[in-house]
C-alpha cells in the first residue's frame, strides 16, 4: 500500500534521466507529470515491478487545455492486489500531439486511446489500429471535443445543427 | 400494378366495403420490426412484456424488415445510425407505417443543442406517421400512439380526395 | 483417401454482418464476424451508433443540469449513474450528506441493481432461445419500477439523486411496499432458477463457453459481475467503500465453475443471480436502520467548486462506473470523462469469441451484458 | 381408373395450384413500387459485403453421404421386415447379420470422427504475447 | 362411392377417376388444413401468451378469434419484394415446393375409416419420402435469396432434417416389424377396441409379446417424437429460423404472400407429424372408449366420431409442440447433430433388434 510520493521515489530511482514532477496542490489527489514519448517504458516498469504491480488501468482520458495550447492525457492506474492507486499526466503540443501507446501493457487501453484520438486527435504511436471509434469513419469535420470545434453544416445530406 | 396502386376518381359501395375490409385487416395485424435504439427501446420492451401487452393489438415483433409493416423508432437517432434506418425503412414492403417514439427521435430531444452527432428528428430522413412525446414515453403513451395510428389507417381510402 | 476433417479443407472466408438491427445485439452494435463455415476466426465490434455527445454537453451545462444526462447513459441503471456522479461531486466539493440521504441512496441503488440484473438475465434467456423467462423477469421488474415511480414519479430515468441530497423524500408507504416486494421476490428467484439456470440445454449452451481467465480480465480492465465470475473477489462496495456500504454485511458472490471451468458464461449468469439475493439482504438491513432527517438540507444553492480534479467511482450492475471531473472554478465543469464499464468489457468480445460458433457469439455477448447507451456515451 | 399413386400425385398438384393461385391473387391486390434501395439484399441494415454464394463447409457433404448409406439400408430392410416372421428364427438372423454389418459401419464412422460436427476450436485469450496457461490462479482472496 | 357417381356422370372411367381424385384431394385442404391453420396460428399466440402471464390477441374480435384472418388478409395486401440479385425462378418456386411437400403427406393419412386420400399401400414410407420435397424447397429458398443468413439457415435446416429422418425411419421400421403392414389405414384398423390395444401399450390381443413390447414401444415413441420435432424445426431444434442468431433463417428475404405460404407449410407440417405419431402409436382414428354410434345404433355417426378423435389426438400433440417451444431453450448445431447421430440412432438400432427378438417368441 504505497502513496503517490513513495511511487515517485521508486520512479526516480529507476529512471534517473526522465523528468518527473509531482503536483499535489490541486484538490483531491496528487498526480505525476511525465514525458509523453516514454510513457510506455514507465508503464512497463509500473506493471511488472512486484511492489507496485499496477495490473489494471482504470481510466485514460484526454483533456484539451486550450489556454496553455496543449493536449494532456490522464492515466488512472490501480493495483488490485496491493490496492493502491496512481494518477499520471502527460502533456503534448496541441498542433502535433503524439503520445506512446500503452496498449501492449494494458489491453484495456486500446479503445480508450482510440476514443482519445477520435475526440481530440491525439496520435498514439504503435497503436494496433488507430481509427475513429465513436464518430463515423468518414467524419472530416475534425475532432469534436476540442474547445474550438464547430459543427459541419451537412453530413451525407443531413443537416447537423438544429 | 396492384389494386392498391390505383387511384379511383369516385367512390362506390363496392370500393368502400373493400376498403373497410382491407383497412381493418391492415390495422389489426401490424407486425413490428424488433429494433430498438436507446432508453425508449427498454420502454418498448416493457410494453410488449406481460404488464402492458402489445400482442393484444395484434403487434408481434418480427426480426426481418421484410415481414414487418410498422417500425417504431425508439431512441436517439445519431447520424451514423440514420443512414441504416433509412435503408431498413426502404427494405420494408409497401403498406408500411412509422411511429417515432420519444422526444429524441421526434426532434433530437435533450440532445438538440450540443448533440453534434445526433440527428435532430427522424422526420428529416423518413416520413413519420405518428409522434409519441415523452422521454421515455410511458407504455400507455406508446399504446395510445398505436391506437392513433390504427385510426389513421382506418381512414385511408383509395378514392382520390376532391381537392 | 480424402481426409474429410473439416480443418484440413479450407473453405472460403465469409464476412457476416451482425449489424445494428439484430434481435440479439442488445441495441445498436454491429459485429463483423469473419466466418469459416460455422467457426468464427475474427470478431470486430463497431460501436458509435448511439454516440450522444454526453461529454460535450457536460462542458456546456452547469453541475446540477448534468444529472438528467447521466441517467441516459446506462439507461438500465440510472440510479447507479446518478449516485456515481453525486459521489464524485461530493468528494470534489468535500460536503457531508445527512445519513438518511445515504441510506435512501443505497436502497435505490440496490433496487436498481436487481432491476438491471433482471433485464440482463431475461434477455440472456431470450438470446439462448427460452423466451418465457424474459417475460417473467420483466413482470418482476415492473414491481420495482412501481416502487421508483411512487418516490420520484418516473419509471426509467429519474433525476432523483442530486449533488448533496435527493429531489424527493420517500413516499409514506414506500417502506411497506418494499418489504412486500422483498417477500414476493425471493420465491421468483427460485422459479427463475428452475426454468433457466438448471435447465440441461441451457447448461450445455453456456458451460465452458467464453472462458475469461482472471489475469486477462484484470488486464482488460473488466470489472463487476464479469470479473467476479472469473474467480476474483473484487467489488468497489467492499474494496473502495463509498456512501454507507461499510455499515451493511453482505458477501460478494464469486464464480466457482460449478458447471464447467471458472469464468465461463454460466458463471457470469449465475453470479448475477447470487448478487440479486445479496442486494435483497442489503435493502432489508438498510430499511431496518433507516434514520430520519431532511433530505434536502445539504444541497448547495450554487455549485462552484474551486479548480481541481477528482475521480469518483461506484459499483454499477455492469461494473465499475467512474467519473473523472476537472473543474476550473466556474459553475460549468471544464471536462468530464466517464469510465463506462460496458465500454471496457466489450473489448474482450474480440478475444473471447475466437474459434467459437455463431450461436456462441450470441451466448458470450449476452453473458457480458452490455448497454449501448453507456458504451457510446 | 386412377392408381393410388395417381391420387397422391393429384394431391401434390392441388397443393401447387393452391399456392400459385394464392400468390397470383395477391399479385392483383398488392402494390408494386420497387425502388433500388428496396431491392438490395437485407443484411441488418448494412450494405452486404461479399456474396454468400461461396464454397461452404464440407461438413454438410459428409452428413449427406452418411445419410445416404442409412437410407439405402432402410429401403433394403423393408421387405425383410414385412416377411421375416414366415421363416422364423433363421429369417430374423439374416436381417440381424445385415443390421450388425451396418452397426459396424456406423461404429467405424463414429471412431473416425465423421459424426463429429464442427466442434468449436477455442483459442484462449492471450495477453502480452504468451498464451495464458490454464486457469491455474487460485481464488485470489483479497 | 364418389368414383361410381362420376362414372355414370361422365361415362368414361379415366375422366371420372381424375375428377373424383381432385375432389378427394380438395377435401382435406379446404375442409381441414385451412381451418386448422387459422386455429393453430391463433392457438400458438394464445397458448404462448397465457404461458407468459399475457393475454395474447384480444382486440380483434372477441378474445382475438379472427386475428389470423386479419393476418392473412393483410399479408395478401403486402408488397412482394424479390430482391434484385436473387435467383428469381428458384426464389419464386421455393414456397410452392415447400407447401406441396408438406401437403402431399396428407394423402396417406387416414382421417377416418371412411376417408383416406389415397390407399397407397406403403403409406408411412411414402410420407417420409415426400417430406424430402420440403428439404429441397428449404434449400432452394435459402440459396436463391442470396442472403448470408438464409443460406446458413437453409444449410443447417437441411443437415438437421436429413439427420433426423434416420431415427424416424428406424422406429417406423420396428413398428412395421410388429404390425407387418405399412399402410396407416390398416395400422389404425388393427388398433381397434379400447385404448389398451394401442401400439403404445404393445398392440392388439393378449399375449406375452404384448407385455414384453411395452417398454421398447415407449422408447420408440420417445425417439420418434423427438426426431419429428426436429423435422418440423420446432424448439428445441429450431436452429434454421433461430430468431436470435440467424434473424429469420431461410425465409428472411420473403415477404407478403410467399412468407404466408412458408408459415402455412410449417403449421401443416406440424399437424402432419403429430398425425403420424398419433396414427402409429395412439390408434389413429380409433376411439379409446368405444363409439357413441354403436351405443345409439346410428351407423353413419361412427366415421364422424372417428374424424373427431383423430383431430383431437393430432391437436393434442400440436399443443405439446407449442408447449415445448415456449419453455425450452435452443440447442447448438453440433449438439443437435450429436443428439441424432450419437444417441437417437444407436438407441433406435438396439430397439429394432430387441423388437425383432420379442416378435419371434
Amino acid at each position: 500500500m504505497k502513496n503517490t510520493e513513495e511511487i515517485l521515489q521508486a520512479l526516480k530511482e529507476n529512471f534517473p534521466d526522465f523528468s518527473f514532477e509531482l503536483k499535489s496542490d490541486l484538490p483531491v489527489e496528487g498526480f505525476i507529470i511525465c514525458n509523453p514519448l516514454v510513457i510506455d517504458k514507465i508503464s512497463h516498469f509500473l506493471h511488472d515491478n512486484p511492489e507496485l504491480n499496477f495490473d489494471s488501468l482504470i481510466n485514460l482520458s484526454g483533456v484539451d487545455e486550450i489556454k496553455a495550447n496543449q493536449l494532456s492525457v490522464y492515466y488512472h492506474l490501480e493495483s488490485t492486489e496491493l490496492k493502491h492507486k496512481l494518477v499520471l499526466k502527460v502533456v503534448t503540443d496541441r498542433n502535433s500531439p503524439e503520445v506512446a501507446s500503452v496498449t501492449d501493457i494494458w489491453k484495456g487501453a486500446n479503445w480508450h486511446e482510440r476514443e482519445a484520438y477520435d475526440m481530440f486527435g491525439i496520435k498514439f504511436l504503435n497503436h494496433p489500429d488507430l481509427r475513429r471509434i465513436l464518430m463515423p469513419y468518414d467524419w472530416e469535420a475534425g475532432h469534436p471535443l476540442r474547445k474550438d470545434y464547430e459543427n459541419p453544416e451537412f453530413y451525407q445530406g443531413m443537416k447537423v445543427p438544429f | 400494378m396492384g389494386l392498391l396502386d390505383k387511384e379511383f376518381t369516385d367512390g362506390n359501395i363496392v370500393i368502400a366495403k373493400a376498403e373497410d375490409l382491407m383497412n381493418w385487416a391492415r390495422l389489426s395485424s401490424l407486425w413490428q420490426v424488433s429494433f430498438g435504439l436507446a432508453c425508449c427501446a427498454i420502454e418498448m420492451m416493457a410494453t410488449s412484456a406481460s404488464h402492458y401487452d402489445f400482442d393484444r393489438f395484434g403487434v408481434i415483433p418480427r426480426p426481418s424488415p421484410r415481414h414487418a409493416d410498422i417500425i417504431i423508432i425508439s431512441g436517439t437517432v445519431t447520424l451514423k445510425m440514420a443512414t441504416r434506418i433509412k435503408r431498413l425503412y426502404e427494405q420494408m414492403p409497401e403498406p408500411k407505417y412509422i411511429i417515432s417514439m420519444g422526444s429524441c427521435s421526434n426532434s433530437g430531444g435533450p440532445y438538440w443543442e450540443h448533440g453534434y452527432h445526433v440527428l435532430k428528428g427522424i422526420d428529416r430522413v423518413i416520413p413519420v406517421d405518428v409522434y409519441v412525446p415523452g422521454c421515455p414515453p410511458r407504455p400507455e403513451a406508446l399504446l395510445e400512439g398505436l391506437i392513433k395510428l390504427q385510426e389513421k389507417i382506418r381512414k385511408t381510402s383509395l378514392v382520390k380526395k376532391s381537392t | 483417401m480424402i481426409n474429410t476433417k473439416s480443418s484440413a479443407i479450407r473453405t472460403e472466408e465469409m464476412v457476416l454482418n451482425m449489424g445494428p438491427q439484430h434481435p440479439s445485439t442488445h441495441g445498436v452494435l454491429r459485429l463483423e464476424l469473419a466466418l469459416e463455415g460455422e467457426i468464427i476466426t475474427k470478431v470486430t465490434p463497431h460501436i458509435g451508433y448511439l454516440h450522444r455527445c454526453f461529454e460535450k454537453h457536460c462542458e456546456a451545462m452547469t453541475y446540477p443540469q448534468i444529472v438528467p444526462y447521466t441517467d441516459r447513459m446506462d439507461y438500465l441503471a440510472s440510479m447507479g449513474n446518478e449516485l456515481g456522479y453525486a459521489v464524485a461531486m461530493e468528494k470534489l466539493l468535500g460536503i457531508e450528506v445527512p445519513q438518511r440521504v445515504e441510506y435512501i441512496r443505497v436502497i435505490m441503488a440496490e433496487l436498481q441493481r436487481i432491476a438491471s440484473h433482471l433485464v440482463a438475465l431475461g434477455t440472456y434467456g431470450a438470446d439462448i432461445g427460452a423466451f418465457t423467462p424474459f417475460l417473467y423477469c420483466f413482470r418482476d421488474r415492473e414491481k420495482i419500477l412501481h416502487l421508483f415511480e411512487i418516490t420520484c414519479g418516473a419509471r426509467l430515468l429519474y433525476n432523483y439523486i442530486w449533488v448533496g441530497g435527493l429531489s424527493h423524500d420517500l413516499h409514506p408507504d414506500f417502506v411497506r411496499k418494499t418489504r412486500d416486494f422483498i417477500k414476493e421476490f425471493k420465491p421468483t428467484i427460485k422459479e427463475l432458477n428452475d426454468i433457466l439456470s438448471y435447465n440441461k440445454i441451457f447448461i450445455d449452451r453456456t458451460a465452458n463457453v467464453g472462458i475469461l481467465p482472471v489475469k486477462t480480465a484484470i488486464n482488460f480492465g473488466v470489472s463487476g459481475p464479469n470479473l467476479r465470475a472469473s474467480g476474483i473477489k473484487w467489488d468497489i462496495r467492499k474494496d473502495d467503500p463509498y456512501s454507507v456500504y461499510s455499515k451493511f454485511d453482505f458477501d460478494i458472490p464469486v464464480g466457482k465453475g460449478t458447471h464447467g471451468t471458472v469464468g465461463d458464461s454460466w458463471d457470469r449468469y449465475f453470479v448475477r443471480i447470487l448478487e440479486m439475493e445479496e442486494s435483497l439482504k442489503i435493502i432489508e438491513q438498510a430499511l431496518d436502520q433507516l434514520p430520519d432527517g431532511d433530505v434536502q438540507s445539504a444541497i448547495p444553492k450554487r455549485i462552484k467548486p474551486n479548480a481541481g480534479h477528482v475521480y469518483g467511482r461506484v459499483e454499477n450492475p455492469r461494473g465499475e462506473l467512474g467519473y473523472f471531473i476537472i473543474s476550473d472554478g466556474s459553475t460549468t465543469p471544464y471536462r468530464v470523462k466517464v469510465r463506462a464499464p460496458s465500454f471496457v468489457t466489450l473489448q474482450i468480445l474480440g478475444e473471447l469469441c475466437k474459434g467459437y460458433m455463431i450461436a456462441d457469439v450470441i451466448t458470450i455477448l449476452g453473458s457480458i451484458d452490455i448497454v449501448l447507451g453507456e458504451i457510446d456515451r | 381408373m386412377l392408381t393410388e399413386f395417381g391420387k397422391a400425385f393429384i394431391f401434390i398438384l392441388i397443393a401447387m395450384i393452391f399456392v400459385i393461385g394464392l400468390v397470383f391473387l395477391s399479385k392483383l391486390i398488392r402494390p408494386h413500387r420497387p425502388t433500388k434501395e428496396k431491392l438490395l439484399t437485407y443484411e441488418c441494415g448494412e450494405n452486404p459485403e461479399g456474396s454468400p454464394w461461396i464454397k461452404f463447409n464440407i461438413r454438410f457433404y459428409v452428413v449427406a453421404l452418411i445419410f445416404l448409406i442409412f437410407d439405402v439400408e432402410v429401403v433394403l430392410l423393408i421387405p425383410w421386415a414385412l416377411g421375416y416372421k414366415a421363416f422364423g428364427i433363421t429369417g430374423f438372423l439374416v436381417g440381424l447379420v445385415f443390421l450388425v454389418l451396418l452397426g459396424l459401419g456406423m461404429a467405424y464412422e463414429w471412431r473416425k470422427g465423421d459424426l463429429e460436427w464442427e466442434k468449436p476450436k477455442v483459442q484462449p485469450p492471450m495477453i502480452n504475447k504468451q498464451p495464458v496457461a490454464e486457469v491455474e490462479e487460485e481464488l485470489l482472496e483479497v | 362411392m364418389m368414383y361410381d357417381f362420376f362414372v355414370d356422370l361422365f361415362g368414361n372411367t379415366v375422366i371420372a377417376g381424375i375428377a373424383s381424385g381432385i375432389l378427394m384431394s380438395l377435401l382435406p385442404l379446404f375442409l381441414f388444413i385451412l381451418p386448422y391453420a387459422l386455429f393453430a396460428v391463433l392457438a400458438e399466440r394464445k397458448v404462448s401468451a397465457h404461458m407468459q402471464d399475457r393475454l395474447g390477441p384480444m382486440r380483434i374480435g372477441w378474445h382475438g378469434w379472427n386475428q389470423t384472418i386479419a393476418d392473412i388478409i393483410k399479408l395478401i395486401q403486402k408488397e412482394d419484394i424479390v430482391a434484385s440479385d436473387t435467383d428469381k425462378p428458384l426464389f419464386n418456386f421455393a414456397p410452392v415446393l415447400v407447401f406441396a411437400g408438406s401437403y402431399a403427406a396428407f394423402a396417406a393419412i387416414p382421417f377416418s375409416s371412411y376417408y383416406i386420400g389415397s390407399e397407397v399401400d406403403l403409406g408411412i414410407f411414402y410420407i417420409i419420402a415426400v417430406t424430402g420435397l420440403v428439404v429441397a424447397g428449404i434449400l432452394m429458398a435459402g440459396w436463391a435469396s442470396n442472403n448470408k443468413y438464409s443460406l446458413l439457415g437453409s444449410m443447417r435446416s437441411v443437415a438437421q432434417i436429413v439427420s433426423y429422418e434416420i431415427p424416424t425411419m428406424l422406429v417406423v421400421l420396428s413398428l412395421v416389424m410388429v404390425s407387418e403392414t405399412m399402410s396407416l389405414h390398416t395400422l389404425s384398423e388393427m388398433q381397434t377396441g379400447y385404448f389398451w390395444n394401442w401400439y403404445i401399450f404393445g398392440g392388439p390381443g393378449f399375449s406375452l409379446t404384448k407385455f414384453l413390447l411395452i417398454p421398447s414401444m415407449l422408447i420408440g415413441f420417445i425417439i420418434i417424437y423427438i426426431s419429428t420435432l426436429a423435422e418440423v424445426n420446432r424448439v428445441p431444434f429450431d436452429i434454421p429460423e433461430a430468431e436470435s442468431e440467424l434473424v429469420a433463417g431461410y425465409h428472411t428475404e420473403y415477404s407478403g404472400m410467399k412468407f404466408a405460404m412458408f408459415f402455412l407449410a410449417e403449421y401443416a407440417n406440424m399437424y402432419a407429424v403429430s398425425a403420424i405419431v398419433a396414427a402409429l402409436f395412439f390408434g389413429g382414428y380409433q376411439s379409446p372408449v368405444g363409439y357413441l354410434g354403436n351405443l345409439l345404433g346410428v351407423e353413419w355417426l361412427i366415421p364422424i366420431e372417428q374424424f373427431l378423435w383423430f383431430a383431437a389426438k393430432g391437436l393434442f400433440f400440436v399443443f405439446v409442440q407449442m408447449w415445448l417451444r415456449w419453455t425450452l431453450p435452443r440447442l447448438r448445431v453440433d449438439q443437435l447433430m450429436a443428439v441424432s447421430w450419437k444417441y437417437l440412432i444407436p438407441i433406435a438400432f438396439v430397439n429394432l433388434i430387441v423388437i425383432g427378438f420379442i416378435t419371434l417368441i
